[in-house]
């Protein structure tokens, strides 16, 4: 059973909500709590309106909500805009410097258009020596509010401190301990989160940094990237564990620089990740269709945005399903993984390593700006039980017979390392021979075409197919793919609960598509619903084209924003007695 | 030792008396001088008629998309810096679609031999405006003459600090084969532009046109001394000085600021599960 | 009712086939044959093996064939290659020269396997004093088997060489004149073309020079492009032209550039075209991207040739189909014109132009090399017939209210150029406003996205319905698009002589898709077949995902040959008594 | 006569003591001063913060993709050569993504004037290493330092010959003015290339440090004598010299090449019939 509340931390960019809200996270964390975290921002670097929603409490949370039970305005403009947001018993945490007129009148109109909503007024010039200890105080105030143990948020700010200068590890915990004895002592009424269970440490991990793990878990060595929302998390992260873990990151020129510098790492025998965007990916696709040719691997990960051009750069949106499956001039074989929650951003790109390597080819792990950036608690991978990522062979007994584009049965053909004996590879973006050389044979041209394709076959036999969450038969059949998994799978949930027969059938693998594995289920349900996150409906398109299934309907968004279930309920059109199931279980 | 047979012999696909024939030439000598067995070179390069030279040679090949050979190059010698790497089109692949690639190839300082099969034009596309055609000069594609001015890479290659920067002529393969020679030497990224007649599209720069022009850079050139080597590096005219222009030995190399190719390629190393479980836990 | 002979002019590249072609076509048209003609060529400048094929004779011809009436062969090599090719009765030209032995087992080999096939040896050093004058001496020859009066040749050669040095007219005339007579004098039989009606002046034109006369008399004034095999032609032709029609061509740095310089043209006011490759065309993917997003107008011209990557520079596929619909991330409407004539080129290019004005945004014309170098001879387009296309207004009354992207029913918004009034054109990559202003308001995001899309409502008013020819209700519904069109019209001609009910369905334009338009035809047939250049089947796939509907199968071809009318017929696997209509027509 | 005012005034989305405030005002200063009227004015930017200049202006804006500006900006020229272009963007997106249209911009010599904000840092993607970064410069995304030597620009435009260049200082907005409007007055293409402390993301190059090192250029330099303006254009270290390195008043605007556009904007030509007509005679 879930339940779950949602703190908001609200204000404009350059504020500090990141810090605050990643010290709450931790603490949440390592208390045993289950934590769900979305983020919003423009496209600047101060001022504006940020958001780091904080999702909590016990049981499974896989996405976002829109209602906010703790908002913690760090301006005043945060609580205008998120009234509206505001459950019937909120409460607001607003700096007492704030207590204006104007102030006072904002939180006058939330009261009144919620009674029970509740304002405290911190005063965090009090509580703390100066401006940059507030995300202290609002952490003291909120974990005490929360009910967190002081023990977690001692440790905590300790750890984040001892490497900084030598005082400032007693300055914060008196910081820390004076919000949390001020919280404590006020009136306010807010239930603590219920106890939870005592839990193995877990790690607090975003989109990006799960991807970056499974990338150095399964052996990349190499990163060529230019900076792009919301995909340079990867780079960074990468950038960061290069010197220890032993890669090579380079930011190149430009995205083309990028994906044609990991094509001559990859030749050359790093395994290698380029991180991009819609628009960087674009730009890349004349690589792409030489990764293709060349039988390259190549792992690409796509963080999408809303399009076209440069659309909301710091938004998501899942608009750029059809780019990734045809990207590139001419025709061959790729793979596209669309991992659904952080968990999955770590094992699904461990596992495009590895199939790029036995495809020989471009795989595409496809995320978006919400999955980027979404925060979840997931306990260490193991890595002992991860499958060992092929690699190529690296000699042959008769190097002068070597020929790189042998014609094989699966077309795979034996790929060997330049320098590493006395074979000689070669590789030609033109059509070539079984040697690699340049060739206008137009009867090798044909058989070089058939065993490029040949490589699809061999890639529908590893296909992950679709999860499927439900009863064995559906009356309702939600399908998403991507990041739109989390809410669809709770509004699932919901409906499950009011006695609702209803699936959820997720693609994390949406290229190629073997519809033996999903078909029976997509015919025996009653009612078939799509929801992606793009205005044309992408990915039932593809259905269409590849089952030659129609959906019966889709659920569309495109404004930027992610889903929420209650998005999804709400466009069900279904009357539901109660509005979040996590309002009900927490029993206010 | 490797002889210039071991490097091969090919039917090629150049049109007869193109100036490729003694550069292919020139470049088996100069790898043969250098001590190379063809396993260890690798030969990356562009589309157009001089990037099928590596077609030509028995050697490793990337000959990948047009323009993009230094990338290709940059992360294949970063993958495995053991790899001779040499990068091998014209100019409109080098200096035209590849632009971009070149700047930031001379601001790395990757230990890679670029040669440029300058013919000034386009032969492959059949004889359009490369950045290298002379001003006002006319083409099938210009009738009223290339609008824009020349683009001189040796001496852009020495304002923007180029360690080794050269001219050679495909009219002269001995004098040519040292350059690449001491290209490839050089510790860091290497660029040596050829004059390359082109007997099909270019009737304007023929090869009487460079032999009247050309003359060796005389001893007593410092090409250690910037304001020399960029004096030199402008004189693209009735005088066209060959040889090596500019040596600047003290420029550290890409490679050198990244300590994990000092531990060579970077194939066949395991994942450290020990340093990524540290890394989980820096999570936690 | 249709004759026709084929004549393979081939040799390698630089022994001028090109000319001698040029030549004997202008000929033929002027003697007022039909004429058709198809290049084959490598990726080189001297050497390999050229083919330059003149399918002529009366009645329409609309696409070329394998079968050789007439081989002149520049060299030896050229008999062995196109041996099996030779008709029942076949003449084959070969230089006097090369009757060594090897030549002369050459030609014996083949009149064994053929046993009528005769070689003309023709002394082309008597005939001519000069190498340069090879090609006269063939033109001389070939006219004069084929019948053509020997005023048109002489016409032909004095045009061609007035503007050159004086006596050169005289010479080449000589040279003409002693090689008809030889040509006369020779006992090989070969059956001239029957007797040609009267006909008006024709344009003998190839498919690049359509689309650029398209696009000139379309209004374009501005070309960008980086050169690139096919579409080089498009560029060039502009460029000639230049000087005296009024518009910039520019040859860019990149494919980049091009395609951006063109979006800053066309905001400017100037109608914009960009010719390339699918290799160049991936790279133009995030500019495309621009045009839908600034809603600017944009005809790109996208010559296919075999991919991936470099693949087959200079031959022929309709590889790139998927790529052209979906390039560019991000959601935005497009139309893709697919000629399948060079009549079409220029008529699809015309529409283009005017198309992407009212759609305001990118349009595409889908050609490939086949069709870029066929050369088909064309009455000279009747300007005044020819509709005014929609220019942007230059003013408007109320400046200072001025909105690039004002809210309106159809989703186009009123297009005013910078610079021509007080009026400010502000146009914005990122999601804007009305006034084209940079903006992250969420909702106007949603608003513009469904602005932007209703334009393709728009686009579907005027959507080109395919071709059809056949009877009202067909058995097998041949279904092509673009170049294919003239094999598959063929094999469907031929195979209605048999008696077959056989329809044709040809797409002119694949994007938008109306159902309405041919969905009823698809289903009345009893037997589908999509003819398409490429191994996977993108347009059957097309019609899957657009139209529901289920092709019964595909005939595909992707060695980067073009098809022929044989070449369908064959993999219809039909029985028929005739090789090909031209045989029997000709009697022989 | 167009105002200051008339330039409008707006709500920025910039970082409080950012240099790009001074710079719009500077630029606002010239266009005033160089007696343009907003709806003559198209500004092309690329993306970046720098980029979003032409948001907060009264003018004609093509804000188009991230290093494309330069070519949007030929592209509307050479449609309308009656616009005033400027082109108004950042290091990374002038000489990181858009390096190849840089050179290609300085080899024509269109009569646009380019004026990069050059804060040494990508800002709007928070602070990964630009072109202009220092080598061995930390950055977020270069935590062992820059690898690539810095890009001088100014260096790199004196070598391509080009016309007009120049290095202005956020931190000295008059100065930056009179730049901006000498460039604009330029006949061709002209690059001023502009210091500005980015607060948030570049630690090194802040106010402070540039205000240290920035010195006028003095009257007596003479910008027609290459040598002077090349020794000008490569400090760039202790000493930065700013104001007016290169001016060649006798290069050809790229638009004198073609005849077609002494006759003004191509916009509202219908196509000449009998011209066409001919044209199509030609092939029969
Ligand atoms: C992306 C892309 N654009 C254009 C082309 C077409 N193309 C092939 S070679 C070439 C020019 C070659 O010129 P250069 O590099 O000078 O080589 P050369 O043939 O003169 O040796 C071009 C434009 C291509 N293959 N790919
Ligand atoms: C094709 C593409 N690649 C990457 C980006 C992401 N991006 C936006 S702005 C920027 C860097 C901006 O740096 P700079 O040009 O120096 O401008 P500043 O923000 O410093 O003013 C990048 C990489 C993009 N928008 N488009
Ligand atoms: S076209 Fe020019 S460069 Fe190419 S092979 Fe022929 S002569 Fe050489
Ligand atoms: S990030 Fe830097 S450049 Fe951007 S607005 Fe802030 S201070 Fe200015
Ligand atoms: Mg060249
Ligand atoms: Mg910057």
């Amino acid at each position: 059973m879930r339940v779950s509340k949602n703190i908001l931390i609200a204000g404009e960019a350059g504020q500090g909500l990141v810090t605050v809200g990643m010290l709450l996270t931790k603490a949440l964390a390592r208390s045993g709590y289950e934590i769900f975290i979305s983020q919003g921002y423009e496209s600047r670097i101060r001022g504006g309106h940020n958001t780091f929603a904080v999702r909590t409490g016990l049981g499974s949370i896989r996405a976002g909500v829109r209602d906010v039970d703790l908002l913690i305005a760090l301006n005043r403009e945060s609580i205008a805009l998120h009234r509206a947001e505001l459950t019937h018993d909120a409460l607001v945490l607003v700096d007492s410097e704030h207590d204006d007129q104007a102030a006072k009148d904002e939180v006058l109109e939330a009261d009144q258009k919620a009674p029970r909503n509740q304002t405290l007024h911190v005063p965090f010039a009090e509580l703390a020596p100066g401006k940059v200890y507030h995300n202290i105080v609002a952490l003291g105030i909120a974990a005490r509010l929360l009910g967190l143990p002081e023990s977690v948020t001692t440790t905590l700010v300790k750890e984040t401190f001892v490497r900084k200068k030598a005082d400032l590890v007693e300055k914060n915990l008196n910081v820390l301990h004076a919000s949390t004895a001020w919280a404590g002592k006020q009136a306010a009424a807010f239930e603590p989160l219920p106890e939870s269970p005592k839990s193995a440490k877990r790690m607090v991990l975003d989109g990006n940094q799960a991807i970056a793990l499974g990338a150095l878990a399964a052996g990349v060595r190499f990163c060529a990237f230019y900076p792009m929302t919301p995909a340079t998390g990867v780079a960074l992260n990468l950038s960061n564990a290069a010197r220890d873990l032993g890669l090579v990151v380079e930011q190149a020129e430009d995205e083309i620089a990028a994906v044609n510098m990991a094509l001559g790492a990859s030749y050359a025998g790093a395994p290698a990740l380029v991180p991009t965007s819609g628009g960087g990916f674009a730009l890349m696709t004349e690589g792409i269709s030489l990764a293709g040719m060349t039988e390259t691997p190549l792992v690409l990960v796509l963080g999408q945005r809303p399009g076209p051009a440069t659309g909301l750069p710091t938004r998501s949106e899942q608009g750029d399903l059809n780019l990734a499956l045809y990207a590139g001039h001419g025709e061959f074989p790729r793979a596209i993984l669309t991992p659904g929650s952080v968990e999955e951003c770590f094992r699904l790109t461990h596992a495009a390593v590895d199939l790029a390597e036995r495809s020989q080819g471009p795989v595409i792990v496809m995320t978006d700006q919400y999955l980027a950036d979404t925060i979840q608690a997931v306990p260490p991978f193991d890595l002992d039980m991860l499958s060992e990522p092929l690699r190529p062979t690296r000699n042959c007994d008769e190097p002068h017979d070597y020929n790189r584009y042998a014609f094989t049965e699966d077309g795979v053909s034996p790929r060997l390392l330049p320098g590493t004996g006395e074979h000689l590879v070669v590789l030609d973006s033109d059509e070539h021979d079984e040697d690699g050389h340049i060739t206008e044979d137009l009867t090798i041209r044909k058989r070089m075409v058939d065993k490029r394709l040949a490589k699809e076959r061999k890639l529908r036999e590893t296909i992950l197919a679709p999860t499927y969450i439900g009863d064995e038969q559906s009356d309702l059949l939600l399908i998403c793919w991507g990041s739109t998994l989390g809410p669809a799978d709770e509004a699932a949930e919901i409906l499950r609960k009011e006695g609702r027969n209803v699936g959820l059938l997720h693609f994390r693998q949406i290229w190629p598509l073997l519809p033996e594995q999903f078909l029976e289920r997509l015919r025996q349900a009653r009612e078939t619903v799509c929801v992606e996150g793009n205005a044309t409906g992408q990915f039932a398109g593809l259905l269409r084209k590849e089952a030659g299934f129609s959906v019966s309907r889709s659920i569309l968004r495109y404004d930027g924003l992610p889903f929420t279930a209650e998005d999804i309920l709400r466009e069900l059109n279904i009357e539901t007695g109660q509005k979040l199931e996590s309002r009900e279980t927490m029993g206010r | 030792m490797a002889t210039m047979k071991d490097f091969g012999s090919f039917e090629t696909a150049w049109c007869p008396g193109c100036g490729n024939f003694s550069i292919l030439e020139a470049l088996k000598k100069a790898l043969t001088d250098s001590g190379l067995a063809p396993h260890q070179v690798l030969m990356v390069s562009g589309i157009g008629q001089a990037a099928k030279t590596p077609h030509y040679l028995r050697c490793n090949v990337f000959n990948g998309l047009h323009g993009r050979a230094l990338p290709a190059a940059t992360g294949a010698k970063l993958a495995n810096p053991e790899l001779h790497v040499f990068v091998e089109s014209g100019d409109g692949c080098s200096y035209g679609e590849g632009g971009n690639h070149f700047l930031a190839a001379l601001r790395r300082n990757v230990d890679i031999t670029m040669l440029v099969h300058d013919n000034q034009i386009y032969g492959l596309t059949k004889g359009q405006a490369s950045p290298t055609t002379l001003h006002g000069q006319a083409t099938k594609a210009q009738p009223q003459g290339a609008p824009s001015q020349a683009f001189n890479p040796v001496a852009i290659a020495v304002a923007m600090q180029a360690g080794f920067v050269a001219r050679g002529f495909a009219g002269n393969p001995d004098h040519l084969a040292d350059l690449i020679h001491q290209a490839h030497a050089f510790p860091g990224f290497a660029l040596v532009d050829i004059l390359q007649p082109c007997v099909s599209f270019n009737k304007v720069n023929t090869f009487a046109w460079y032999k009247e022009r050309v003359w060796d850079i005389p001893e007593d050139h410092d090409p250690a001394d910037w304001n020399q080597a960029m004096t030199l590096a402008r004189q693209f005219g009735d005088r066209i000085p060959i040889g090596v222009i500019r040596r600047d030995p003290f420029r550290p190399t890409f490679e050198s600021h990244f300590p994990v190719l000092q531990e060579g390629p970077l194939f066949g190393r395991t994942p450290d599960r020990a340093k990524l479980t540290r890394l989980m836990e820096s999570y936690m």
